[in-house]
């Protein structure tokens, strides 16, 4: 989706304004922020792209001036309603009126040195040999859906070569709305900075994204 | 006054007590039985004492003296990395990419927050916030400057938006002056924003 | 500039929401608001395109949340102090406290009927022939100026027909800015939906934008 | 919370009374000499009672029982209208669209607000929002099905985004049984909403 997400190349937000000496957290409720959105994604009732898909569907004006701990907490909450895990009625409660949904598990202290050693790899093997290879031209497609996908908008319609496959993956676009991991092939593919933003772009830019298969079209 | 009734409707309930809202949240899912506040700590404590710059440095320190393992990131990084005990979530899929004279690599992530967790902890404020995600990858070179690094302009910049799954570490160039100086002593100058691009490795004292 | 005003195709921005029997006005103040705004443009000292630019670069928060009166009055705050009318301070304060600039005119009651019957036409006589005619196949230009444009940023980089000439008028890119009226021709061009929006594209859709020449290429 | 220091960064001053604060702006510009409150005054005065949407609805209503006009209104939209009495202030460059059995016109500008205020007076809020302006070139239909407005899908649909100083009245189809009709009765079957094309013309009680 054409969401409030999708920030490459918009203006008009500000400095960057890196803070030194930043601290890990700016209060308390970060740690538990943290922790609770990773917890609640080891029940195994979402992806990680349903829920990044939650976080872009937050309203623009609310997405763009909370801290990315309020986004998370805040797509968090949507997920545990649509899931049934809790609703926001019991949250603005403050305690529990239902019965939640069984989760496929359950985070313990004692499993997560384990848990976040393991990570969540989301490389898949596919049948199909790589359609393009390093030094391909390819043009990036253009689309505008209402769902989750990992194309942004700045780098659609656009010329570049690939650089790498870097392995198959799941597909976000499919797997964050229930459809499967349908994995693909992925390619850095690289743009001068010209094709992506024009005649004033910065000469010496390059800009590269990381494109599904099913992105791409050859030249 | 009444008109903001209706075209305020943007305005979502601000939560103007994070700490109150997550704490309920906490509550809830824990009379639930679905979450266990001990593990929300360990995972805490994890991020704030074990998993952070210093697995980069590390990383890029090791790289500096010992071409082999130069050679193994830039072929493998995610092994490579994890032969140092660095694996795991948002560490899963590593590709290093160097430094060169000719070209700064630049990291960011437009679409959400992506960042190499495994080697670098969690991403700072800055690089989640709207500002940096919008102009990395437009106007980079002004995003540099903001962090106090002018680069010759002569240098070519290679942003890469991590829009997949691969997690980004940038090995600055190993600085001058620094000929006997062993990995420890090295990692000393590798700061996280030298990893993520925004600034070079430091100079010895 | 790609600001928070450059809408077209935006997503999660919620329901257009029309409000039945809607009042002209929803507050007293926005009566006040719109007449203040066509007061100081009065003065002769901004351009209807300088106006639009200071209201695009209202921050993307405030500007999404605020109505559009609201966008009016803080970019009229904008516009008054850097021509030096009246400072926020002064605003802030509620009284006059420094000496303004000289208007080229003030806007008296009885000048009203017949400044409101006149309007600002913006049409200029330019030298050169058009350079395209109705039929023609023109592609939009790529760029992403910090400054003020009126080419969309979802009409950039696409190839439609030009259906009429429609005259020739003031160049807002430059006029904005101070850099003069530079008139050129402007032309309607119109584009299929999927050449704008891709392979999901209404199919029955078709959008048109007003472009001046400088925007356009033959293809 | 001290951390809201540095990420709220793009709040600025929410002005929490906005009828306060133009006042003070009103006032302060009084006390300079530089506006006249009377002129305010009988600004809002035309905006209430003189520009509105009647104006619109008398040009289509003519265009419908005078095939000239309706001729001249294609060929010189400025000049047919002016004819009228309607000039002026964001009506200096007008074109007039007409809906045919084949296509409905919709008019947006998704840039700022521009619209005809000659014909049609002051824009409604909702033409302004931001919803209104990013989806109706993108998603019409789903746009035009929130007015109640649910067109044959074999109609096609003709977005006109006002980038420009041209501004568009969308001439709707005359409705059926209006034969006997006068221009000052058919007048009264075109709404604001038909005339920018989230509407269609009324059909006669």
């Amino acid at each position: 989706m054409n969401g409030p997400h999708d920030l490459g190349g918009q203006m008009g937000l500000g400095p960057v304004a890196p803070e030194k000496d930043e601290p890990y957290f700016h209060a308390e409720w970060e740690k538990r922020a943290l922790g609770l959105t990773l917890s609640c994604g080891i029940f195994g009732a979402w992806t990680i792209d349903e829920s990044r898909h939650a976080r872009e569907n937050i309203p623009p004006v609310t997405y763009l001036s909370a801290s990315y701990y309020e986004i998370w907490i805040r797509a968090l909450e949507t997920l545990l309603e649509r899931h049934g895990f809790a609703s926001r009625a019991e949250i603005d409660a403050g305690h529990r009126q239902l019965e939640p949904a069984i989760p496929k598990r359950v985070l313990k202290a004692d499993m997560v040195a384990d848990v976040l050693a393991r990570g969540g790899p989301c490389d898949r093997s596919v049948d199909a040999e790589p359609l393009f290879e390093p030094g391909d031209r390819v043009r990036t497609k253009n689309f505008n859906p209402q769902t989750h996908t990992r194309l942004p908008r700045y780098a659609r319609a656009k010329t570049g070569a690939i650089e790498a496959v870097q392995g198959s993956f799941v597909f976000p676009d499919d797997n964050a709305h229930g459809k499967g991991e349908n994995p693909q092939w992925v390619y850095t593919v690289v743009f001068d900075g010209a094709e992506i933003w024009g005649e004033d772009a910065d000469p010496s830019l390059t800009v590269s994204i990381d494109a599904w298969e099913s992105y791409l079209e050859r030249v | 006054m009444h008109d903001h009734d209706h075209h305020d409707h943007h305005h979502d309930n601000r939560y103007t007590d994070m700490q109150a809202r997550v704490r309920a949240l906490e509550t809830v899912l824990t009379q639930k039985g679905l979450i266990d506040p001990a593990a929300i700590d360990a995972i805490v404590e994890t991020y704030e004492t074990k998993i952070g710059p210093r697995n980069g440095a590390h990383v890029v320190a090791k790289s500096w003296v010992e071409p082999e393992f130069s050679e193994w990131l830039q072929t493998d990084a995610t092994a490579a990395i994890a032969s140092l005990g660095y694996t795991g979530r948002q560490g899963e899929h590593m590709r290093a990419v160097f430094n060169t004279p000719e070209t700064h690599n630049l990291v960011v992530c437009t679409l959400c927050s992506c960042y190499p967790w495994a080697v670098l902890g969690l991403p700072p404020v800055w690089y989640k916030a709207p500002a940096y995600r919008s102009r990395a990858v437009i106007d980079p070179r002004a995003v540099l400057a903001e962090f106090g690094l002018v680069l010759p302009e002569t240098r070519k910049i290679r942003v890469w938006d991590s829009t997949a799954e691969l997690r980004y570490l940038v090995i600055p160039q190993r600085p001058e002056g620094t000929e006997g100086m062993d990995a420890p002593e090295l990692a000393q100058l590798v700061s996280r924003d030298a990893m993520i691009g925004t600034a070079l490795a430091g100079r010895p004292a």
